[in-house]
């Protein structure tokens, strides 16, 4: 016997588990990112002073960022509206550009730490530093995270497209919406670091 | 039901409250306890198997459950609204200022109560923790004018009865906890934060000490009593007549041996510091002893003691 | 969830995959079988033998500890023992107070991570939930299996603490900063070990709560669920949704222990006399908000799937059906809703308000009264049943006035100023004790003297199952019932000596030694549970398939359902409520859920 | 409609690319309001409000959010009291401590 609801919709809830499950996992994530804004805002309410993050962080390259991680966010969907066409090709090529712009925001990413480092900025610094490296090093985590799902559903992973296509599409909508929700963290991230 | 809860004795204006507060609320937890006690109890005697070979599937078909769930409900309505919300208002507000009112810091640290008094002038002296040493924990400024009559002590607070204290709490490491059973006072002390303390005292401690004793077994190698100020509240003589312990004296580990020799086995005795300071939050391994000892006095005693303590200042 | 659900039906597809995938599961080697099994039987069985050895482990911590309190600073009497535990921890064989601090904090996060919540949801629901919404294993089998294996590494990591310099961790299970931020090793990695266990609830309860919406079988509507599903599937929303907080928590305080950051240390610290370096700013309030965000809804964690044990049980041995059924259900609901938003009656004397302490009180008078009424229903569901005193069915009854002891306590402790009186006394250790020892304790051990035969196929020993129950009810309240006397004298918890210091507690001393010579007997009240445990998996009596005459369906299945999704060898439709027992008209005193027809 | 018709699915494709130049014109007007250096009150409330429509819009049209089922916006209707409450709560015990 096989576990029901694996690829078709339970009629009466109207998905199927592997969605119902990663929604539930962004549940858990939003309570994780809430009790970390939740700590700013209380730290941030509670000190004397608190620096303006466009005098302390670079919010140019970080406006590149966020134009790097919109843009992943739309190749992702592009790349499932490309499997529902049963265009595998395009698939690829959405799917690649996705991995793409995740690297490419790490490595900024990296590059904004280590300038940073340079300047002898640490975590240890002040509690604004601290909670900035803390929050977007979580997030990093998440992106990165994101890279090796995405890897395997580009390439090991694709496989699966001969043998069982509606189920390989599910796969990609459900890792979809991990990665919109790791946008979608940094679209708040955003503005509070760097511009508020 | 006081008694029979054996909370400690209470000593300040305010504690009669808190007191009421818990006896009320054992009183309902009784009547709820002992009440389905007995129906839980009948229940079971009642429809055992033996005797009620047959179930109902129908079960109870009155509202007699809903009528004490909605009293409950009433109930705890009452004791939030009539009692916890203002007894916790008048805790927390209206705090006392003025020339008649006691003002002392307390500083927690591990393992030990920093106490504060502003001196004669009224005005607490600058702090800075980098003057912070063995000698002077506080980090007190002695050269501010204001810090030259300050007074300070460890782990002993001094008090007067029938005047209004305010506390100023807080610590310089961890989380501590300043709490005084006897006084009904509880506040965590917490680095980083200033909280006030209010309340008014109203027995000496040594009217306090007269009327708590209490009998201690005493045994070879099980000594139970770890305090060093506990004394004797009779006389214990050996069969020869001569003292072992005589009212008022402090017990010894040699008194112990003595009595135990002469064939006592108990002894009646009492704290001299019946009042303490006891720290209620973990705050590492020194957390059980990080005790204070309160002497609650007269006025006139405590301006003494502050004046004795003035003397010892060289300013 | 309307009761008219539309057919679920088993996918066709997944038929044609069926002969050979069949083929697959007869070649599970060993390994796959019982050690990575992605079986639910298998793993629930799992998280069961290491939850209990945990929790006898947890119970081993404070048995030594009880030592110390009746006799503080005496030289420990089996010297085996005391070296076993090492010089740097008992030299002499008399206990530092070091080690008595992390005996504690280790003892409290082991009972409550380690031990209760995973035999409570891990164990009893991983096995009994499937079965009894008629499904053949959890949505998720490969996530199942990891989740059990990495609470294996949390535990393992939590044991190996005990090895770092310095020991284990020391500030209490509670870890408020700055105490446990400036504290020895032992506490990073109790954090790290905190971050396994966390990462393995939340896939657990991901699991839990698509099962039980996505794979009832035809005909389960919501309504029908046994209590127990109920009570897991609110479980599992806590879980989800309150320890993300704590996992945040545990980042920052490994920040502050680790990269040098305040989070939780403000400004102006002086640690032994020196200024802690650090750039300051932050708040230990924090920690307080972060931690007990989750471990209010914690304790309602430990006790739901023990009051859905209870009322199985209870509604078996009764052979008639939950009075009120609905009102549990909705009051179960209400109660994990509400968990969330009472956690602050715990930091009462942090220095609050009025404003935010009226909220909190409110919120916690409230909570208390779907307690009040799942207790009321299932006291009421005893009358006019026909009670058989089975040894499950003893332990069950017992939980209802032991947690009506340890609920009732906490009424003082949900108002503000009685708290200044009792917080962080005894009290307190007595009231959660009562809930969660007499309490989720019991319950567990009547789930497992209920279900054992549906796993082994043999019963457990009733004349040892009431001895073990006879003395432990005695020795339990022995331990804890003097915790409320020394509480309300004023004596503080986590006193190395007991509060031997205190000229207040001098009055209730004398019952340390009381309560712990009742705790060691309560340990050997255990050694006949142990032995019936073991012995019984071989030489107990054989009992059929459905050997209490339960209703629901994990009744409905064979003894020890096969492994590999086999559990069900037709899929059952469900046609009736979860207890139909005594239906009036009927021949037996039991219809199945499963049974078709009206009687 | 069948959704996952191609006609359906070309016509979510087009939505995406609106949403795209949207997210990308609203990026640019927050990076523009912060150079006006607000006071903080004013700086926070817009910066949040272009934050909040961007999330919508990356949740509603990316993660077919407007689509979905009952039972997913119950469990983040859930999700979203308890964020509120744990973005409330702490603070507000800041806001209201013991004072003299
Ligand atoms: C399973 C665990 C569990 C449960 C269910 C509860 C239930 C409750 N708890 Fe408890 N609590 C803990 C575990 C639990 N608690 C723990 C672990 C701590 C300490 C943590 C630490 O500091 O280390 C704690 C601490 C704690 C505090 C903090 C105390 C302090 O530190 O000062 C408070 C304060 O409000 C509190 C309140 C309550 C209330 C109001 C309930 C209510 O939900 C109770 C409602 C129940 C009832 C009101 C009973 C109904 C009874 C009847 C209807 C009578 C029936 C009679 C018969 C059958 C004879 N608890
Ligand atoms: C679920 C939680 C839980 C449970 C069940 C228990 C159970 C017990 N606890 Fe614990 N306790 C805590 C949670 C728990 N405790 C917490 C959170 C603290 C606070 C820590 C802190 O201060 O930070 C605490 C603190 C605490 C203290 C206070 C210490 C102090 O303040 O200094 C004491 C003192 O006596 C105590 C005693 C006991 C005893 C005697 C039991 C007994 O009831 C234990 C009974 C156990 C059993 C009966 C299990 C037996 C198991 C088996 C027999 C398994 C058999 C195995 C197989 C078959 C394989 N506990
Ligand atoms: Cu200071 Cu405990
Ligand atoms: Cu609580």
């Amino acid at each position: 016997m096989e576990i029901p609801y694996t690829i078709h919709p339970r009629p009466d809830t109207g998905v199927y588990n592997a969605k119902l499950g990663v929604w539930l996992f962004l549940a858990s994530e939003v309570m994780l990112f809430g009790a970390l804004f939740s700590s700013y805002v209380l730290l941030r309410i509670g000190s004397d002073s608190w620096p303006h993050g466009y005098s302390i962080l670079d919010w140019k390259i970080a406006t590149f960022n966020t134009v790097v991680l919109i843009s992943s966010s739309v190749t992702m969907v592009m790349s499932w509206a490309s499997l529902m066409l049963k265009d595998f090709k395009k698939y690829k090529l959405y799917m690649g550009l996705t991995i793409l712009c995740a690297f490419i925001f790490l490595a900024v990413k990296a590059f904004e730490y280590n300038t940073k480092f340079g300047h002898h900025l640490y975590p240890s610094t002040n509690t604004f530093l601290a909670i900035y490296f803390t929050i977007t090093g979580l997030h990093g985590l998440h992106v990165i995270g994101g890279i090796f799902v995405n890897s395997y559903l580009w390439g090991p992973g694709s496989k699966m497209w001969k043998t069982q296509p509606e189920r390989f599409t599910n796969r990609v909508e459900v890792a979809g919406l991990y990665w919109h929700f790791v946008d979608l963290v940094w679209i708040f991230l955003f503005p509070v670091l760097y511009l508020l | 039901m006081r008694e029979i809860l054996g909370l400690p004795m209470d000593v300040s204006t305010h504690g009669p409250v808190i007191d009421n507060m818990i006896v009320i609320i054992h009183w309902l937890m009784l009547v709820l306890f002992v009440g389905w006690g007995i129906y839980f109890l009948y229940t079971l005697f009642r429809f055992r198997k033996k005797r009620n070979p047959k179930a109902n599937p129908e079960g109870v078909k009155n509202h007699f459950s809903t009528y004490v769930e909605i009293g409950v409900a009433v109930f705890e309505g009452f004791l939030l609204v009539g009692l916890a919300i203002p007894v916790w208002s008048n805790v927390v507000t209206d705090f006392p200022s003025g020339k008649d009112v006691v003002n002392v810091r307390v500083v927690a640290e591990q393992f030990a109560w920093n106490i504060h008094y502003p001196g004669a002038d009224g005005v607490f002296g600058r702090r800075d923790i980098h003057l912070v040493t063995s000698e002077n924990p506080l980090g007190l400024d002695r050269t501010d004018p204001a810090a030259k009559d300050d007074i300070t002590t460890i782990n002993v607070l001094h008090l007067p009865i029938n005047k209004p204290v305010l506390i100023q709490l807080s610590s310089k490491d961890v989380i501590h906890s300043f709490g005084i059973p006897l006084l009904r006072v509880k506040q965590d002390a917490i680095p980083g934060h200033n909280v006030p303390i209010k309340f008014i005292a109203t027995t000496t401690s040594a009217d306090i000490s007269k009327q708590l004793d209490r009998v201690y077994r005493i045994a070879p190698g099980h000594i139970p009593v770890q305090l060093t100020n506990l004394s004797a509240k009779a006389e214990y003589v050996d069969k020869d007549g001569n003292s072992i312990l005589a009212v008022g004296e402090t017990i010894t580990r040699d008194a112990i041996d003595a009595a135990l020799s002469a064939g006592i086995t108990e002894i009646r005795a009492g704290s001299d510091n019946p009042v303490e300071i006891a720290c209620a939050q973990l705050c590492g391994l020194g957390h059980y002893r990080m005790r204070g000892a309160v002497t609650l006095e007269t006025e006139a005693e405590f301006n003494a003691w502050l004046a004795e303590e003035a003397s010892y200042l060289d300013y | 969830m309307g009761q008219k659900e539309k057919s679920a039906h088993v996918v066709t597809s997944a038929k044609k995959e069926h002969d050979k995938h069949e083929s697959e599961h007869h070649e599970l080697g060993f390994v796959r079988k019982y050690i990575f099994s992605q079986d639910h039987k298998v793993i629930g069985i799992q998280y069961g033998i290491t939850s209990l050895l945990f929790l006898l482990f947890g119970f081993s911590l404070m048995m030594i500890m009880r030592w110390q309190l009746a006799y503080p600073g005496q030289e420990f009497p089996w010297k085996w023992l005391a070296d076993f535990m090492g010089q740097a921890n008992m030299p002499g064989g008399i206990m530092l107070p070091e080690f008595y601090n992390q005996l504690g904090a280790m003892h409290g996060t082991i009972m409550v991570f380690l031990g209760v919540v995973p035999l409570a949801v891990g164990a009893f629901g991983n096995y009994v939930v499937p079965l009894q919404i008629g499904t053949i294993d959890m949505a998720f089998p490969k996530l199942n299996m990891t989740s059990y294996w990495v609470y294996f590494l949390g535990g393992v990591t939590m044991l190996v603490s005990f090895a770092m310099p310095g020991g284990a961790a020391n500030s209490g299970w509670t870890s408020y900063a700055p105490l446990s931020v400036i504290a020895t090793t032992g506490q990073t990695v109790w954090l790290i070990g905190m971050v396994f266990l966390i990462t393995s609830s939340l896939l657990g309860s991901i699991n839990f709560i698509v099962t039980i919406i996505q794979l009832r079988v035809k005909g389960l509507t919501f309504m029908r669920l046994p209590f127990f599903v109920w009570a897991q599937f609110v479980t599992s929303f806590l879980l989800l949704l309150a320890f993300p907080p704590l996992e945040a928590a545990g980042v920052l305080q490994l920040m502050d222990r680790l990269a040098g950051t305040s989070f939780f240390l403000p400004s102006g610290l002086v640690v032994s006399g020196q200024p802690l370096a650090v750039s300051g700013g932050g708040s230990p309030l924090l920690w307080q908000h972060l931690f007990w965000f989750l471990a209010h809804p914690e304790v309602y964690v430990l006790i739901l799937p023990a009051m859905g044990i209870v009322a199985e049980i209870i509604a078996n041995n009764t052979r008639k059906p939950l009075w009120g059924y609905k009102s549990l259900v909705y009051s179960a609901i209400f109660l994990g809703f509400m968990s969330f938003i009472v956690w602050a009656h715990h930091m009462f004397l942090t220095g609050m308000g009025t404003t935010i302490s009226t909220f909190f009180q409110t919120t916690t008078m409230i909570i208390s009264i779907p307690s009040v009424i799942i207790l009321t229903a299932l006291l009421l569901s005893l009358w006019g049943g026909s009670i058989r005193f089975t040894t499950p069915m003893l332990f069950a009854l017992a939980f209802l006035p032991m947690f009506a002891i340890g609920g009732l306590t906490g009424l003082p402790l949900g108002l503000a100023p009685p708290d200044i009186h009792l917080h962080d006394t005894y009290y307190v250790i007595g009231h959660f004790h009562y809930v969660v020892a007499p309490g989720t304790i019991f319950a567990l051990f009547a789930g497992i003297y209920f279900w054992y035969p549906k796993v082994t196929g043999r019963k457990m020993n009733e004349l040892l199952g009431k001895i073990h129950f006879w003395t432990s009810l005695v020795f339990i309240n022995g331990v804890f019932m003097p915790m409320f006397i020394q509480g309300l004298a004023g004596v503080s918890r986590r006193l190395y000596d007991g509060g031997a210091q205190y000229a207040h507690a001098q009055g209730v001393l004398q019952w340390n030694e009381f309560m712990s010579t009742s705790a060691w007997l309560l340990g050997l009240a255990q050694i006949p549970f142990v032995i019936n445990f073991f012995w019984s998996i071989r030489k107990g009596k054989k009992v059929e398939a459905n050997h209490w005459d339960a209703t629901t369906l994990d009744w409905a299945c064979t003894t020890s359902p096969p492994l590999a999704h086999g559990n069900f060898k037709v899929v059952p439709e469900v046609h009736r409520g979860p207890y139909d027992y005594s239906h009036q008209g009927a021949q037996s005193d039991f219809l199945p859920q499963n049974q078709p027809g009206e009687a | 409609m069948d959704a996952s018709s191609p006609e359906a699915i070309k016509k979510q494709v087009r939505s995406y690319i609106v949403v795209f130049v949207a997210l990308m014109g609203l990026t640019i007007v927050t990076v523009a309001v912060s150079t006006f250096h607000l006071s903080v009150a004013a700086a926070v409330i817009i910066a949040l409000a272009v934050a909040i429509v961007k999330a919508s819009l990356v949740a509603g049209v990316f993660m077919h959010l407007i689509s979905e089922k009952k039972l997913i916006y119950a469990t983040l209707a859930l999700t979203a009291i308890f964020f509120i409450v744990l973005m409330i709560l702490p603070t507000s015990h800041q806001l209201d401590p013991i004072v003299q």
